[in-house]
């Protein structure tokens, strides 16, 4: 050993004069870094409940337990987090749909009881809570597919020259692709108005196995191929992928899954009692509500029977939505389905005078489905000139086969997606269209998607539009005149448009289309029935049962709830289907209790 | 003395052949028993006996798990548990802190059932990171317990996965206060329920040839 | 790559073969080609490291896969060789007079997986595992969380509701197409 | 020999699991006449948390919060494994941004310099001298500052994610680990020389003390610092490129001996070389682009049937990953060779024997024997 190796180590006494390592003992700790994945912390307002933290959690430590009332959109349930799990990988931050839990940068807890290490973030108080640093979501790193798969269409130039579906559907590999974004939270179900199990069908879907998404989706939609085409999926506004960003295509998932059966008898799995056997109903109006009724009731050996104005059943989805939208083909194979069940159809037949009486006493039951067929009038002078038209009736002429002319130019009055069925109509009848409406274009009722596609086929949207009054210009063409709005604070929630006064706008058209909205027309009821079965204003309301006031009359669709869509007259028509057995007494009165939560321990 | 809650599990009947344990003192003090017995000169001397013990936390060195990776920045420069008379000990007879520094695998809990009794009381367990809670990161695993106050008793628990030096040292304060107070009493309770820990023990480690609690 | 694989064909037969990467090549054989085979690659191919000894249950099809990986640790490439035993009494020849390094890999997946290799120095000496008396641990058909369930008791007192079942039942989801029993 | 000579001569001792000198929970059951060791058999399964058992149930991201934990003082190597492994069975690894490439080498990088600050220290820590571990372990301390301001984390990071890594860097990381850490390194590595390579006592300890002899590189598949004190050039960041290292300049470190010392010698080394390394990428690293690509649903996403082996150079040696999936959402096989594998236990109990008893603990370190990437 070298002098210098015996010296050498004694240069570390040379350290004793730098400033020490150590971090001081100061009260209070030093502080996380500002991503530090600490404590977790919750906003219980954004937060929906979906449970996508506790499904991802490898640990198992995140339980969802009942905080809130459950709405549409947000199950009630928050996050639970049992810090004896725990491993502070922050997936759950990073999977978070609405980006509402997140870490605090503390990081100290110390307890001598073990059972202590549990709370709800953003529910049970914390000196954390509200923390400014700590792991947050970072908007370049997603572990669930933001990103819809894109839905090809009909290029607009070229499909305002036909009448085939804009909407070209998925392929197998981009419904499968689509399917695997679901997080399978459920949010969607309680949306839907039938109450539809989503989740599972889009489960089947992305497994591949088709035939059980149908069985799945035919478990509580009896015309699934048409909310697949049109449906205003409410599913997917409250879609928790969709919080920030694009929802699921649950629409378009139905729509691929029921496109490729055409034989649905020999796929659909039906396992009921026939406990309808030797009893007969009858269903006035063949639009959703009433086949809905004449299905599910027909499979458990009811005798049922449709009655139908118009040539062919579908009731609004078949005078109402243009084919571009809705293809006679997957109507016919709906109504083909019926027939299968056993469903005996009457169509061209509207039942009118004593007919009712007569049918009450002839049926068990009687359900009415008839929808709301008298549009409501512009409330504008010159409304009756020749060339004032409804859109209803235009939608109808053109889906029943009938010559439809509209001129060259045309404005249509109103917003929802009924005006817009009827300027692409007409833009296929080959017109300049104009659409005007009272409100800002954000205020349309119409689908945002409609109202993009009808914008992208040449459609102008002029908003905060008052028609004034329509006159008739020298050359036989009418001249329509409106005023500018602007919007005023409204009691009633969403502002109000109000004329400015003293301005006037012409445009000269060959045709005003009113589409402003219909109500019901109950003058083919008997009056001293149609008195019971509905108030003064012609509103019908039914019980939980779904029966009217008056005994064995059911009602359901547009006639009875006010969000006037298919999905909605579906669910009303699945309503009496239980109700009508219930008055049968065939299934048990309902029991009004609580529902009693599904509590999974967890070991 | 705090009465500390019993975790529940159902538990046969004591083991056959368990010796009797020695008859819980007060203390450990050499001829503690001969000193008066006047209430105010007894609580006195526990306070002082309690804020002496508070003062020498001595740990043993046994990185059980992987908590102790944090372990070795407290014992040196940075963190410097000296200061706040910790150290660590190489062997269970020096120590009187356990630090069972995460999961414990059913081979590790033999060891640390024996590394702890061989430790003189009055002792104490840190559980340190989440998995000595309800079983952590490896909740499923066949390998690891979840709980490990079925089988010893744990006074301070510090959760984290894993608890940074810094959360150490605060769970050390909180050890170190509750000794004081005379509430860290985990040594009290295993003798008292020494059965029902035996219990526990022998239910898991199927291959039971440890000595009898002789301590 | 190309070129051992050939080299190994003209004298083994090999079932499939497949190039994962350029540096990386799998080829499947008997399993009574192995051993011949791997002593056939130390001996006279730069082949002479073995990197790694792994098993992979296919309990489906009834078999266990083992997969020996060599290197060529000059040549910076490696070769998988995959064979298929039987999972019933599962034996396979061992490799351990190759590599002595092969005990420990043997002895792993003897404990673990139940394979048995005669010859082999430590087999039946646990290695991991100490008074095991359940189902070799890594055999896909051993359930963990049941063992957990019945050897690891948890914390009590927690309750989950699944947001999708709870959403269901408060807001009435049924369907039409089954009788509920 | 009668059997009460035998006894007399050969003496049993368990070498831990308690044992202040043992490089984790693990043990080794030796054999002693007087105090040298004629034979020893390693014992792992003290921390054994079956990860391969627990990935098969878990989904893919599920598994990667829980791979970090098979080696703790560098759980980074274990992240990138994963993540490449089932990256190029699901054909993501051609979606790995620029950025995320090189964020994941530095990640690397640090973790390597992290474990040879720690297990430097353990060197000498193990022969009892205190004051150096004082000093690298805080020097490591400053490598996992930075490691928790960029991944949120101490010590398990969870932070190399399929696709890339979770986050970007943050703001002035680069000037931080200059000023904080590097500069504090390489200031503080003269004074280690001083205390360690110049220390009589180390020398004395350490030089020519288990001699690993270089035929049994090739057929043992010895790696790391182990193999690199031999001579032999071996490293799997040149061998097998991987990431950004064939861009980056820098040499394998060898050295002759192939003791104790030799092996402490190259970790001296690459602990500069990693400083080094760190600067060149803090340097060329692009400050714009996204650091991990567009991920599928990961509660959903699927892996199509396939196997791979993938590896890197962890500070201890070569890591790899054996990876089979089967097209369902989970692993059907993940088997975890770590370089411990080898060098705790066959090729420590081949240099068992002979050796001193004190020596055992320093032999052990120098071989950093980890023993949870053993049992897994």
């Amino acid at each position: 050993m070298s002098l210098k190796n015996t010296l050498a180590p004694f240069s570390a006494w040379m350290q004793a004069f730098s400033k020490p390592f150590t971090v001081p003992d100061e009260p209070g700790v030093r502080p996380g870094a500002p991503r530090y994945r600490g404590w977790h912390i919750n906003d219980r307002e954004t937060c929906i409940g979906c449970g996508t933290c506790a499904e991802i959690c490898q640990n198992v430590a995140i339980d969802m337990v009942p905080v809130d009332e459950p709405t549409k959109g947000d199950s009630g349930l928050r996050p639970k987090v049992d810090y004896g799990r725990c491993c502070w990988c922050a997936l759950c931050v990073d999977v978070c749909p609405s980006g509402s839990l997140a870490m605090s940068n503390e990081y100290v807890w110390v307890d001598h009881d073990g059972d202590a290490f549990r709370y709800t973030p953003g529910v049970d108080e914390k000196p954390w809570d509200g923390a400014e640093l700590g792991w947050r979501k970072d908007e370049g790193f997603d572990i669930v597919d933001h990103e819809r798969v894109p839905m090809g269409h009909l290029d607009p130039e070229e499909r305002i020259h036909t009448w085939a579906e804009v909407v070209v559907g998925y392929t197998e590999e981009e419904a499968r692709r689509e399917a695997a974004r679901c997080v399978e939270c459920g949010l969607c179900v309680a949306a839907c108005p039938a109450h539809m199990h989503i989740p599972d069908y889009i489960a089947a879907i992305r497994d591949g196995d088709d035939v059980r998404a149908l069985n799945v989706i035919y478990d509580n939609n009896s015309m699934p191929e048409m909310c697949g085409k049109v449906c205003t999926r409410r599913c997917e506004s409250v879609c928790s992928i969709g919080v920030n960003g694009d929802p699921l295509a649950i629409r378009w998932l139905k729509r691929y899954v029921t496109e490729r059966f055409d034989d649905l008898k020999s796929v659909l799995d039906v396992d009921v009692e026939r406990v309808g056997e030797g009893r007969k109903i009858a269903v006035i109006g063949g639009g959703p509500s009433g086949i809905t009724v004449a299905y599910y009731l027909a499979i458990r050996g009811f005798e049922v029977t449709i009655h139908e104005a118009l040539p062919q059943l579908g009731g609004a989805t078949f005078f109402g939505i243009p084919k571009y939208r809705f293809p006679m083909p997957s109507l016919e194979k709906q109504i083909k389905l019926l027939e299968d069940a056993g469903v005996k159809i009457v169509t061209n037949h509207r039942v009118e005078g004593d007919e009712l009486r007569r049918m009450l006493e002839e049926n068990d039951a009687v359900f009415i489905g008839t929808g709301l067929m008298k549009p409501y009038r512009l409330g504008a002078e010159g409304e009756d000139l020749p060339g004032v038209v409804y859109a209803l009736d235009l939608l109808r002429d053109k889906n029943i086969g009938r010559e439809v002319e509209v001129g060259e130019r045309v404005v249509v009055v109103g917003g929802g997606n009924v005006a817009i069925d009827a300027a692409r109509v007409s833009r296929r009848l080959g017109a300049e269209v104009t659409i005007a409406y009272r409100r800002r274009i954000v205020d349309m009722p119409a689908d945002d998607e409609e109202i993009e596609d009808a914008e992208a086929e040449g459609v102008e949207i002029i908003p905060q539009a008052i028609p004034l009054r329509v006159e008739r210009t020298d050359d036989g063409r009418l001249d329509f005149v409106w005023g500018p709005a602007e919007m005023v604070p409204s009691d009633r929630g969403r502002p109000r448009p109000k004329l400015i006064e003293g301005v006037e706008h012409h445009m000269v058209v060959d045709r005003v289309i009113v589409a402003i909205g219909q109500s019901a027309d109950h003058s083919w009821m008997p009056p001293d029935i149609a008195e019971k079965v509905a108030d003064a204003k012609g509103w019908i309301t039914v019980d939980h049962n779904g029966m009217t006031g008056h005994r064995g009359i059911f009602a359901g669709g547009d006639l009875v709830n006010d969000t006037a869509d298919a999905i909605s007259a579906i669910a009303d028509g699945l309503r009496a289907v239980e109700g009508i057995q219930r008055f049968l007494g065939i299934l048990p009165e309902r029991e009004e209790t609580e529902p009693e939560i599904p509590v999974i321990t967890v070991r | 003395m705090e009465k500390r809650k019993l975790p529940v599990l159902p538990v046969a009947a004591p083991p056959e052949g368990s010796r009797p344990h020695a008859p819980l003192g007060e203390g450990c003090f050499l001829g503690e028993e001969e000193l008066p017995k006047a209430p105010a000169l007894k609580e006195a001397l526990a306070t002082i006996k309690n804020w002496f013990r508070a003062q020498s936390l001595w740990v043993m060195a046994y990185g059980t798990g992987c908590g102790a990776i944090e372990l070795r920045p407290l014992t040196t420069a940075r963190f410097d548990m000296e200061r706040f008379g910790m150290a660590m000990r190489p062997t269970p007879r020096q120590s009187n802190v356990l630090i069972v520094s995460g999961y414990l695998a059913t081979k590790s809990l033999k060891r640390v059932i024996r590394a702890y009794e061989q430790m003189p009381s009055p002792k104490w367990i840190v559980g340190l990171g989440s998995c000595t809670i309800n079983g952590g990161m490896y909740w499923d695993s066949y390998n690891t317990i979840n709980r490990l106050d079925l089988y010893l008793p744990v006074d301070v628990y510090i959760a984290g996965c894993m608890p940074r030096p810094e959360a150490l040292i605060e769970g050390f304060k909180y050890l170190m206060e509750r000794v004081k107070k005379g509430e860290a009493n985990g040594w009290h309770h295993y003798l008292e329920n020494l059965d029902w820990y035996k219990a526990n023990q022998k239910k898991l480690i199927t291959d039971w040839n440890l000595p009898d609690y002789n301590w | 790559m190309k070129t051992i694989i050939d080299d190994i064909r003209a004298r083994f037969s090999v079932e499939w073969e497949h190039e994962q990467r350029a540096d990386l090549a799998q080829i499947g054989v008997a399993p009574g080609t192995v051993v011949p085979l791997l002593t056939w690659m130390k001996l006279h191919t730069p082949f002479v490291q073995l990197n790694h000894l792994s098993v992979v249950d296919w309990l489906e099809d009834g078999e266990f896969q083992l997969t020996y990986l060599l290197t060529d640790p000059h040549g910076h490439r490696s070769l998988m060789v995959c064979t298929r035993i039987p999972r019933e009494e599962a034996t396979m020849e061992s490799v351990h007079e190759l590599w002595p390094q092969a005990v420990t890999y043997e002895q792993e997946i003897n404990e673990m997986f139940g394979i048995h290799f005669p010859g082999s120095p430590r087999q039946g000496v646990p290695f991991i595992l100490e008074g095991w008396d359940d189902l070799p641990p890594m055999r896909r058909d051993f359930d963990t969380v049941a063992y957990m369930h019945a050897h690891h008791p948890s914390r009590p007192g927690r309750e989950h509701v699944d947001p999708r079942v709870y959403v269901g039942k408060v807001f009435g989801e049924r369907g039409y197409l089954h009788d509920d029993d | 020999m009668t059997t009460t000579e035998t006894l007399r001569r050969r003496v049993q001792l368990w070498f831990g699991p308690q044992h202040p000198g043992i490089t984790g929970n693990m043990s080794v059951q030796a054999w002693l006449e007087g105090d040298t060791l004629t034979q020893g058999i390693t014992h792992v399964g003290y921390l054994h948390r079956a990860f391969e058992k627990l990935m098969e149930r878990r989904k893919f991201i599920q598994s990667f919060p829980i791979v970090c934990r098979i080696c703790v003082p560098e759980p980074d190597t274990n992240e990138y494994l994963l993540a490449a492994a089932l990256e190029e069975l699901s054909g993501l690894d051609r979606e790995v941004p620029e950025k995320a490439l090189w964020i994941r080498t530095l990640v690397l990088e640090m973790s390597r310099l992290a474990a040879m600050l720690q297990v430097l220290g353990g060197h000498v820590g193990s022969m009892g001298l205190g004051v150096v571990p004082n000093w690298t372990y805080t020097l490591r301390d400053y490598v996992l500052d930075r490691f928790e301001e960029l991944t949120g984390a101490r010590v398990y990071h969870m932070y190399t994610v399929f696709g890339g890594v979770r986050r970007d860097l943050p703001e002035g990381f680069a000037e931080r680990m200059e000023t904080e850490v590097l500069a504090k390194i390489e200031a503080k590595l003269p004074v280690i020389d001083n205390a360690i390579f110049d220390s009589s006592v180390f020398r004395k300890r350490a030089i020519g003390v288990g001699v690993v002899p270089e035929e049994w590189a090739d057929e043992m598949g010895i790696s790391g610092p182990v193999v690199r004190a031999m001579g032999i050039p071996r490293d799997t960041r040149k061998d097998f490129p991987y990431l950004k290292y064939p861009e980056l300049d820098f040499e394998v470190v060898t050295t002759t001996g192939s003791d104790i010392y030799a092996r402490a010698w190259i970790r001296r080394q690459e602990i500069a070389q990693s400083v080094d390394l760190i600067r060149q990428i803090l340097r060329r690293m692009p400050t714009e682009g996204p650091y991990c690509a567009k991920l599928p649903n990961m509660l959903t996403w699927t892996i199509p049937p396939g196997q791979t082996y993938v590896r890197a150079e962890a500070s201890r040696g070569e890591m790899g990953y054996y990876v089979v999936t089967d097209g369902s959402d989970k692993m059907r096989r993940v088997h975890v060779r770590g370089p411990s594998y080898v060098h705790g236990v066959s090729l420590l109990e081949r240099l068992i024997p002979g050796t001193n008893i004190a020596d055992l603990s320093p032999l052990m370190v120098s071989l950093q024997t980890c023993p949870p990437e053993i049992e897994r």
